[in-house]
């Protein structure tokens, strides 16, 4: 496993916060009163918000003087209808906030799920979860550089970037018969376990992914035109994101080393041998390059998976709170009536209320549950990375220029089925 | 700077570095999958439009009208409606899918306790009728052909 | 035939009416073909699908305008290289030496225009 | 009369000649982006998708062509052709042959017009087009059509300058302006052409052509991420065809200039070589730098447009300025 990157991190100065304070205040404009502001809308028809997001900008030539980020435009009201839904028919609903990473969205529902209701979950399906966290922080971060540089201009990337994320499709097809929306996780578990021929596949997208990596490095990294547009541009320090709640990549750009893989875990993670990559210089190129890192750790973490995974069932073996596998229904008829109570009655769940996080590709996916020992949620919030993120605009646009709107919007990652919700 | 950063700079020689892993692209191998043409198989897992199973050798429908795929459906596009028949068995009259509300979960399948239900390969969904979308019992037993192989066996 | 340089200013017309001449046929097709339909929103400028705050015609960051006077000052210098650059084999040495006071000039003017910031975005 | 007739044919073939080939690299440019992201690129219309071009003519002969409310009609109209016009007259000066060539029995000179200040005409019209983006964008009272024709303003003239400094060594070694004439200098093998002394000068030709046809990576007028079409965001149909077509006629011409001006025009690379009729070598080199073009727009991404100025005034200017000094000290002191 060769980490190229990583070597170069190292040799780098780390600069402190005030230093970082220092370049901001030195990289972003300030601008005059007297300036002649031109108010203009962006979104929510516009090609690189991402989805519908709109914000009103004020520029005064080029430079942006203020930004009102407006979200809503793809509201589905998914809280308030997971209210008349039972714990189980919630999950593909989870599936549709952020429709790249769908399996971590799952995940956390369930993590959420079965903290309230105290399932202890099988190792294997342990493995499996995070392993397929993995393989959506790969997609993700893979096709988050294509977007980064389509909307910095080169096109061609983000067409080839796809193509590299396709390998990721074909596993989660072959794994859950769904591209997409892949509603995996179930409550206790995972839906199903790793097919035939899964990990031959597996270990080949292992070994195209870092060598398709190495080409977007000549593409990319030296690029002068990539890091005058990346380089101390939407600086956003550690401070910063603590004040404006940006998680994830952001947050681990400017230094922190923050990932609830590490401080709390969950699924297997615990078990798992891997680094929390950390950037310092907080501006778009250290996302780039803490992302691209991310990647190589990735990987390690699947191949170990893969090979640490111990035999047994992927779903607890819990009449009151799971429903059984196809397998067992159609061969036991304890397992059918099971099968009958659950889908007809619904879990029982005892009176409670809770909150459990997950770390996503995008930063802390947080559920949290009220639960009146309906089999229905009373309440369900859902705290997406991505709307702190929208909300954050202001501060991350301000006296940056009107071009590097897109970047570090991008470079922030967002997501606007999951910011809206 | 050292000078032969400044050569590099001066002879663009990360662009070209760049550009010459796009023209390696223009002439290698294409990816694309022409799809009207070439029809991509998908995977036994693949989830596409449900069908509905019958006994191989008696030719009866596998449904017991449960409706336990009615009730788990998160997007509530089943609809089953059943009879008794006189010497006490449950009937199967309609069963009713509105593809244009199902979002393919597959929890219909997971849960059918008599493998009457099953997600197949058909993924050619597409039409230019709204009315195609309500898929007729009928329509649902013809649509087993595509049913996964090892489905079929079970 | 008159003589050459009507000639070529001949030739110069006939390329204008070719190149006008195509699309304003195919504009002509077009509104031959083309279907119509009236909606109050088709007027609307284009602002990311909400309407827009007011007219676009509003007093606009000065820096433009800048670049624009910078150019057309520099621009002029230009164009009086091009007569000399022509005739520089002939002229020689004398020719050489003035140009290089003239280009010392504009580069003075230019430094001035680096140095009071104009040509800084930051 | 006769010769007036043969005059307008001719003309008339090197300009419908210029057209086919802009229709033609319509479908050629997406056909070899296709091909550098991994794809087929338009296949359906005829073999290998060569038709494309035409299909989306027709396309857009049946489209509505909307006028919005708020614009200035007159200017609105007038704009593409200005942009479009300039394109187009330029091919007039561009030599394809050698002079007083014998065709079908009649003596003639293979350009369309043996002007004298070819290289100030071809200047001219560059400036000229900054009008048609500039009013485009003013006149469609859209405030992204605004940015982007202040942005192409700004832009196009300030390349203007580092192109029109950097052909000023072109002329000092030819002793001319006239087009046909820097090709007879030029005359030779391939080691007697231009881009060999004025190498400097042809880099920053090259780079300040890009942005003078707003291409990546200085496509910021049009820059779709951004301004999501720039100053042509209120066009439709035809009218905004014809931005797209001259875009290509642009490009075009930009590369027969360069071709003359830098690698010896329509000759071949070797004397003996000469048996090749002038045009094919012309269209071989055109050709040549449209792939680079192409090759560059999908390669990079775009530079913000405090980055492009610098890079205009600050490097550009200054080096193109050096390369006029040195080569007229050259030529002084031989």
């Amino acid at each position: 496993m060769s980490a190229p990157l990583e070597e170069k991190v190292e040799q780098r100065t780390r600069p402190t916060l005030e230093e970082l304070k220092e370049r901001k205040a030195r990289n972003r404009q300030r601008v005059s009163d007297n300036a002649e502001v031109m108010t203009i809308s962006m979104g929510p028809h516009h090609p690189s918000t991402h989805g519908v997001f709109r914000m009103d900008l004020d520029l005064d030539g080029e430079v942006i003087v203020d930004v009102r980020p407006e979200v809503g435009n793809l509201h589905r009201g998914m809280e308030k209808l997971a209210e008349s839904k039972t714990y189980h028919q919630i999950i593909p609903l989870t599936d549709r906030l952020h429709y790249v990473v769908s399996f971590s969205q799952n995940e956390g529902y369930c993590e959420a799920v079965e903290k309230l209701m105290g399932i202890e979950v099988p190792e294997r399906a342990k493995y499996i979860r995070s392993m397929c966290h993995e393989m959506c922080r790969i997609a993700n971060h893979i096709i988050w550089l294509g977007f980064l540089v389509m909307d910095l201009g080169a096109i061609t990337f983000q067409q080839i970037t796809f193509r590299e994320r396709e390998y990721i499709m074909d596993l989660w097809e072959m794994l859950t018969g769904a591209r997409l929306t892949h509603s995996f996780a179930r409550i206790g578990g995972v839906a199903k376990d790793i097919p035939d021929g899964f990990r031959e596949k597996m270990a080949a997208a292992l070994e195209v992914i870092p060598k398709r990596m190495a080409e977007y490095d000549r593409l990319i990294r030296n690029n002068r035109i990539f890091l005058a547009r990346g380089k101390d541009v939407g600086i956003f320090t550690s401070e910063d994101c603590a004040a404006w709640r940006v998680t994830g990549p952001t947050l681990r750009a400017a230094g922190c080393p923050r990932d609830l893989r590490k401080d709390e875990p969950f699924a297997a993670y615990d078990q798992l041998d891997f680094n929390v990559c950390v950037e310092y210089e907080a501006d778009v190129i250290a996302r780039y390059v803490l992302r691209m890192n991310e990647i190589y750790e990735s990987i390690k973490i699947i191949k170990q998976c893969l090979d640490e995974m111990p035999d047994g069932p992927v779903i607890a073996e819990d009449a009151f709170h799971v429903i059984p596998p196809k397998k067992d229904v159609l061969r036991s008829s304890a397992a059918m009536i099971q099968d009958f109570v659950q889908v007809f009655r619904g879990p029982q769940v005892p009176k409670g209320e809770v909150y459990k996080a997950v770390e996503t590709s995008q930063g802390e996916l947080a559920f949290y549950i009220v639960s009146d020992g309906s089999p229905k949620p009373q309440r369900l919030r859902i705290t997406t990375p991505c709307f702190y993120h929208c909300q954050a605009m202001q501060p991350l646009l301000q006296g940056e220029m009107l071009a590097d709107i897109v970047g570090i919007f991008c470079g922030v990652d967002v997501c606007l089925g999951s910011c809206d919700r | 700077m050292g000078l032969i950063d400044i050569i590099k700079k001066a002879t663009f020689f990360e662009i070209l570095q760049g550009m010459s892993v796009t023209g390696k692209y223009a002439a290698s191998k294409k990816f694309t999958i022409e799809y009207p043409k070439e029809k991509s198989i998908p995977y036994p897992r693949f989830r596409g439009s449900q069908a509905l199973l019958a006994d191989p050798v008696t030719g009866e429908l596998n449904c017991d009208a449960c409706h336990l795929c009615e009730t788990i459906c998160p997007s509530q596009c089943i609809t089953i409606e059943s009879s008794e028949t006189p010497d006490g068995k449950k009937s199967l009259d309609e069963f009713t899918i509105d593809l244009s509300r199902c979002v393919f979960c597959g929890f219909c399948e997971e849960v059918c306790p008599r493998a009457a239900i099953v997600m197949t390969a058909n993924y050619e969904l597409a039409s230019y009728d709204k009315r195609d979308f309500i898929l007729t019992k009928e329509w649902l037993i013809a649509n087993a052909v595509h049913a996964h192989k090892e489905l079929k066996g079970r | 035939m008159v003589n050459a340089t009507v000639d070529i200013f001949i030739q110069f017309f006939l390329m204008i009416v070719l190149a006008a001449g195509m699309f304003v046929a195919m504009l002509w097709i077009v509104h031959r073909l083309m279907p119509t339909s009236r909606n109050p929103n088709k007027g609307i400028p284009y602002e990311c699908g909400v309407r827009p705050t007011g007219d676009a015609r509003v007093p606009y960051n000065v820096h433009y305008y800048l670049v624009a006077v910078l150019f057309v000052l520099f621009d002029l210098e230009a164009v009086f290289m091009y007569p000399w650059a022509v005739t520089l084999r002939t002229l020689g040495t004398v020719a050489f030496v003035d140009m290089l006071v003239f280009i010392a000039i504009l580069l003075v003017g230019f430094v001035y225009a680096w140095k009071k910031g104009v040509l800084s975005w930051e | 009369m006769t010769q007036f007739i043969f005059l307008i044919i001719k003309a008339a073939i090197v300009f419908f000649f210029c057209v086919g080939l802009a229709a033609m690299l319509i479908w050629g440019e997406r056909k070899y982006a296709g091909w550098m992201q991994s794809r087929l690129g338009p296949n359906y219309a005829g073999p290998m998708g060569v038709l494309q071009t035409f299909g989306d003519l027709a396309k857009l002969l049946r489209k509505e062509d909307v006028i919005p409310d708020t614009v200035d009609k007159p200017v609105f109209r007038a704009a593409p052709y200005l942009l479009w016009v300039p394109a187009a007259l330029t091919m007039a000066v561009i030599p394809f042959g050698g002079m007083d060539a014998k065709i079908f029995g009649w003596r003639t000179d293979l350009v369309i017009a043996n002007f004298d200040a070819g290289i100030v005409l071809f200047l001219a019209m560059g400036s000229l087009a900054v009008y048609g983006v500039v009013f485009a964008g003013w006149s469609s009272n859209s405030r992204w059509a605004l940015i982007g024709a202040l942005r192409s303003g700004a832009q196009m003239i300030s390349y203007e300058l580092s192109m029109g400094l950097s052909l000023v060594g072109v002329m000092i070694l030819a002793g001319s302006m006239n087009l046909v004439q820097i090709v007879d200098y030029q005359s030779g093998a391939f080691w007697h052409w231009n881009f060999i002394p004025q190498l400097v000068g042809f880099v920053i030709f090259f780079i300040a052509s890009i942005a003078e046809l707003n291409r990546t990576p200085f496509d910021l007028p049009e820059a779709e991420q951004e301004l999501v079409a720039g100053y042509m965001n209120e066009y439709t149909g035809m009218r905004w065809g014809i931005f797209m077509f001259s875009e290509y006629v642009n490009m075009i011409v930009m590369s027969a200039i360069m071709a003359t001006l830098f690698f010896g025009g329509w000759r071949a690379p070797f004397e003996s070589w000469n048996v090749i009729p002038g045009f094919l070598w012309l269209i071989a080199k055109m050709m040549g730098f449209i792939i680079l073009y192409m090759w560059v727009r999908w390669s990079v991404p775009r530079y913000r447009y405090n980055q492009l100025m610098s890079l205009g005034w600050k490097i550009l200017f200054p080096l193109a300025l050096a390369n006029l000094a040195v080569t007229a000290l050259v030529v002084t002191v031989k």
